[in-house]
């Protein structure tokens, strides 16, 4: 057991800052026969540890169709998350064990058109598949990627949406919670955006969301009121998770494990599990 | 202890002798007002004192928690020196009062669970006695060499 | 492989044990402060391996460590090393003296997580490089209501080898595994002065069994329990239940199949040193999130995880109850709560309601 | 000492006032003479309440948890229980005027084996000293006896000591059952936890137990009221007290007599200096 909680050491080899307090890390694994072992899927998580003070679950937030590296976007929270937006500085070393979890219905969304809805930091899980899904474009319909923020200078990824935008194939609405003077996007809160600006098609549509958990209680409730079933509607959860391994007995919520049974989840799993997370 | 001069036991745990090159780790714990200046004059004044001693700077004496000194035990340290003003000297008026009732108390439980007296240690230094603090940090050095090195509860698996 | 009976007498069998202890790891209760913990032993004297189970703890730390080290590195601003790993240098087989049924049934119960899936080698090594000599208890405890749940105590074969005493002092050894087979025949061919005969006459034993399940207070229908506690999530008795709990965290550390861990790092200057050591879900912070988030705020939440999980969960996921019926969380509680009673009064109320 | 009929009728009374929402009190087990702390919402139950010689939990705990806490509650409480109390109020943790307290002029608690408890024969305050009504007859302050464990143990060798108190440190399960059951304990997250590693300490080593059991046991220092609940919730039976009433003893025979909790509106030792206090020891 002990063997399997060691984590592989690796190289920071960017860091990119996102926002005020959300930095991503891109990182390298200094051996190369753990580069090799280590394939994830969109949606899989990692346990990240900063040695010396401590341990936490991030999601990969990159592609494994972008090969050599992956990213971590990590928003300052907690002790560790202060202590990694402090401490670490490119080139300095971290440990990843992983991956975990399970990972975005893959063979469910072919064929399909697909609506992204992110909130701040839940881009991140999100953008791992929306890669995956650029890099294998062929494979899916209609693109839409419906992003909010609290503020503009909340807004992750800023480059990679700009890449988005012009990419003619991808429909990019942005939207922040309150005005600001040099805002020409939408204004307001993502629901609201959803049912008024960006009307998606029901039929044949998945729809990919995460962000806090307040977004998602109302996204979740809009997208019924559009028509969505839930069997269409995936999501990802977060719980408070240290071994990943589905043994600490941490992230259960009834007889599920997020660690091993999730953390993607479609909106028709999450109502058969009891009110806990 | 007469009969193994030569070769130095911990008190505590008389079996275990120290590594010949041992030297002991004090942790001086000092409020800024006076006992800090007290030491800065001993730098200035360039009177020698055991270099064993690692300075850390309080506000004030009554700053000290018990725990500090747990924690200094627990982790690297073979003696600890708290050292404040003199009473009636607080820079906060009535600081080092509180601190002497709290210091009582843990040097007794410390000496009742089995830590020699001289482990921990506490003096009144002002700004002006830097003669004075070199002197406690002589006498405190030189008391916890006699105790040899502190096995107790030492966090274990950890260099030293 | 047939598995075999054996009879013996107190003094022949206190010789084993003396033979057992100075050529093999042994490990048995000890007391300290009037509680019997299971601890290595280089005598008889030292130990008591008919310990009464109220004042036992659990065998389970032998397996699951209370804390273990996972591994030691080093952070300094050259560079960050892994100094060293963990390994379990367990490899002689140890034997456990004394163990209590329920004990033993906990650490089948535990294989099941340990099994799955990622597979926690540490954990069935250490099991299967470990002979269980078991003590058959004569007579029920206050909280015991091991006969209650769901495994067949009489031929339980989580144990290797069970002792069971008989009437006028006779004591009954009787092989339960394969590797506790093996293990007493090779004791008993290197020596004959245990006074050891192989005996097919089981009746004694049945005896004692039937007294032994006779005394028992407390009995419950567990399947019953299973289906109405997992139709009872919403039920405001959790509430009223866990009013008086004074979320102490004991039940957990001392029960046999709780196996919730925290890891943990603690560092001096540049070398630390990451921990799994035990932790409770009825603690706030289990479950609470650095953003400040916790799915189980409430203590009657936390209360419902840890009898949900014993009867309902664990159940659903593994086919077991992860509960043994030893009654050590009702010994050690402070304030005298009894999962026997919280669980059954749960299911007598009405659902829904 | 059986007062369960006389607290049944005052909580009723309570109840049908409509002067409390809670009562906490003890009812007994249903199979042995043991005792369970109960928490009661609903009048129909006050019928269940009994208070007798086995009657050893301190319920002022229960007034830092969710149930009580911002709720006027009616509590039984004994001497030692009281003293605990009356600092919890002295540290503005409960309101006065919420409570509703009956005070017990104690005669001493019986453990699991029906012996009186050490505490209860070296008891200095047998009667509630903060109530709303008294129960029994007032014994009066009693003389400071000096622990019979640390008076032995005082008389030992260092070494001796010091192997006794290894021998505790090291059956320490780290399950923090100490600190979460005593009444005192209310900080929202102990020292003890700091999650930062280079101040934690939670794995169970002796080293790990020795940091926990001492700073907790400075920490309450001068406010520990000697109710043994960690002791009755220690799962390795460890004699914690011993600590305490070192801390007792010191600060007693030093400190102008202090004993915790004993004045209304007395705060811990700690908290309070006299110009008198011992110096000798300083150099």
């Amino acid at each position: 057991m002990e063997a399997l909680l060691v984590p592989s050491l690796a190289k920071v080899d960017r860091i990119i800052q996102e926002t005020p307090d959300v930095r991503t890390y891109r990182l390298k694994f200094k051996d190369d026969s753990v580069t090799e072992k280590f394939s994830w899927l969109p949606g899989q998580f990692v346990e990240f540890s900063l040695l010396g003070s401590g341990e936490c679950t991030f999601c990969i937030s990159s592609s494994a169709t972008r090969k050599g590296y992956f990213d971590c976007s990590i928003k300052r929270a907690g002790v560790v998350t202060a202590d990694i937006h402090s401490d670490i500085e490119e080139g300095d070393d971290v440990g990843i064990r992983g991956p975990y979890g399970n990972y975005f219905p893959l063979d469910d969304i072919k064929g399909k058109n697909l609506l992204f809805v992110g909130g701040g930091i839940g881009l991140a899980p999100l953008r791992s598949l929306i890669q995956y899904c650029i890099d294998n474009r062929g494979d899916y319909k209609d693109f839409t990627i419906l992003y909010g923020a609290r503020t503009s200078a909340d807004i992750c990824y800023k480059e990679e949406i700009e890449e988005w935008k012009k990419n003619t194939s991808i429909k990019v609405v942005l939207t922040i919670d309150k005005p600001e003077d040099t805002w020409k996007d939408n204004v307001g809160v993502v629901p609201k955006i959803l049912e008024e600006v960006v009307k998606p098609e029901i039929a044949n549509t998945k729809v990919i969301t995460c962000g806090p958990p307040i977004m998602i209680k109302y996204t979740l409730q809009s997208l019924d009121r559009l028509g969505f079933a839930p069997k269409d509607v995936i999501t990802t959860l977060e719980m408070k998770m240290q071994c990943g391994l589905g043994k600490c007995g941490r992230c259960n919520i009834g007889s599920t494990y997020i660690c091993k049974d999730g953390p993607v989840f479609t909106y028709e799993q999450l109502k058969a599990l009891p009110d806990e997370f | 202890m007469e009969e193994v001069k030569d070769k130095i036991v911990s008190i505590e745990k008389p079996e275990l002798l120290a590594p010949p090159d041992w030297k002991p780790v004090i942790v001086g714990i000092l409020c800024n007002w006076c006992s800090y200046a007290g030491s800065d004059l001993t730098g200035t004044s360039r009177t020698q004192y055991p270099p064993n001693i690692r300075i850390i700077r309080v506000p004030c004496s009554s700053r000290v928690d018990p725990w500090f000194i747990i924690k200094a035990l627990q982790t690297t340290a073979d003696g600890v020196l708290i050292s404040g003003c003199h009473p009636g000297d607080c820079h906060y008026i009535s600081g080092n009062y509180y601190a002497r009732r709290r210091f009582l108390v843990t040097r007794e439980l410390l000496k009742m669970v089995g830590f020699h007296e001289h482990r921990v240690q506490f003096s009144w230094v002002s700004a002006a006695e830097g003669a004075k603090f070199a002197q406690v940090v002589k006498k405190v050095t030189e008391d916890v060499v006699k105790l040899g090195p502190l096995h107790l509860y030492k966090k274990e698996n950890f260099n030293k | 492989m047939s598995f075999s009976t054996f009879v013996t007498d107190k003094a022949g069998l206190q010789k084993m044990y003396e033979a057992i202890i100075s050529k093999h790891e042994t490990y048995a209760p000890v007391e300290k402060f009037g509680k019997y913990d299971y601890k290595k032993v280089s005598s008889l004297k030292e130990c008591d391996p008919d310990s009464p189970i109220a004042e036992t703890m659990s065998v389970k730390p032998l397996f699951f460590p209370r804390s273990s080290k996972i591994m030691k590195y080093e952070a300094t601003s050259a560079g960050t090393s892994i100094l060293e790993t963990d390994q379990d240098p367990l490899t002689a087989q140890r034997v456990v003296l004394g163990v209590k049924h329920c004990d033993a049934r906990g650490l089948q119960v535990l294989e099941a997580v340990n099994k799955w899936d990622y597979i926690d080698s540490d954990f069935l090594k250490r099991r299967e490089n470990t002979v269980i000599f078991s003590a058959r208890c004569d007579k029920a405890g206050t909280h015991c209501f091991c006969t209650s749940l769901d495994y067949d105590l009489e031929n339980l074969d989580a144990l290797d080898i069970a002792v069971v005493n008989g009437a006028e002092g006779k004591i009954y050894l009787q092989t339960r595994t394969e590797r506790g087979e093996t293990f007493l025949k090779e004791k008993l061919e290197k020596s004959t002065m245990y006074n050891v005969q192989s005996t097919n006459d089981e009746s004694e034993m049945k005896k004692q069994y039937v007294a032994f399940a006779a005394s028992f207070r407390l009995k419950m229908d567990y399947k019953d329990i299973n289906e109405k506690m997992a139709k009872r999530f919403d039920s405001p008795a959790f509430e009223e239940a866990s009013r008086n709990c004074v979320s102490c965290n004991t039940c957990a550390f001392i029960c046999p199949t709780c196996h919730c861990f925290k890891i943990s790092d603690e560092k001096i200057k540049d070398t630390g040193v990451r921990y799994k050591s035990y932790d409770s879900c009825n603690n706030v912070y289990f479950t609470l999130e650095a953003g400040g988030h916790n799915p189980r705020p409430a203590k009657y939440r936390r209360w419902r995880q840890r009898s949900m999980h014993k009867f309902v969960y664990y159940k659903e996921r593994f086919g077991v109850n992860l509960c043994v019926g030893c009654g050590h969380c009702a010994i050690s509680c402070p304030v005298n709560i009894s999962i026997f009673d919280v669980v059954n009064h749960i299911a007598s109320t009405p659902v829904g309601s | 000492m059986d007062y369960s009929k006389q607290i049944q009728d005052i909580a009723a009374k309570l109840f049908a006032d409509g002067k409390i929402d809670v009562f906490v009190g003890y009812r007994m087990n249903g199979f042995d003479d043991n005792q369970i702390p109960v928490v009661i919402t609903d009048p129909k139950e006050v019928s269940t309440l009994v208070f007798t010689e086995k009657s050893v939990f301190n319920l002022s705990n229960y007034l830092k948890a969710d149930h009580t806490r911002n709720k006027r509650a009616g509590l039984v409480v004994k001497g030692c229980d009281s003293r605990s109390l009356n600092l919890l109020l002295t540290e503005s943790q409960v309101k006065r005027d919420r409570l509703y307290i009956i005070g017990i002029a104690c005669e001493g608690v019986v453990d699991d084996k029906g012996q009186k408890m050490q505490n209860c024969i070296e008891c200095i305050v047998p009667d509630a000293v903060v109530y709303d009504e008294m129960l029994g007859n007032p014994q009066g302050r009693k003389d400071y006896i000096v622990n019979a464990d640390i008076k032995a143990l005082a008389e030992k060798g260092l070494v001796e000591r010091r192997e006794y108190f290894e021998e505790i440190f090291e059956n320490c399960i780290r399950c923090n059952a100490c600190r979460h059951s005593c009444p005192l304990c209310y900080c929202a997250k102990c020292c003890i936890d700091q999650e930062t590693a280079s101040l934690y300490n939670g794995s169970n080593t002796a080293s790990s137990a020795f940091h926990a059991l001492m700073t907790w046991s400075l920490h309450l220092a001068g406010r520990c009221v000697d109710c043994r609940n960690c002791e009755k919730a220690c799962p390795s039976h460890l004699p914690l007290h011993l600590l305490h009433k070192q801390n007792e003893k010191v600060i007693f025979e030093n400190f102008q007599n202090h004993l915790a909790g004993v004045e209304e509106g007395e705060r811990g030792a700690f908290y309070k200096y006299s110009l008198k206090d011992p110096d000798d020891f300083i150099m």
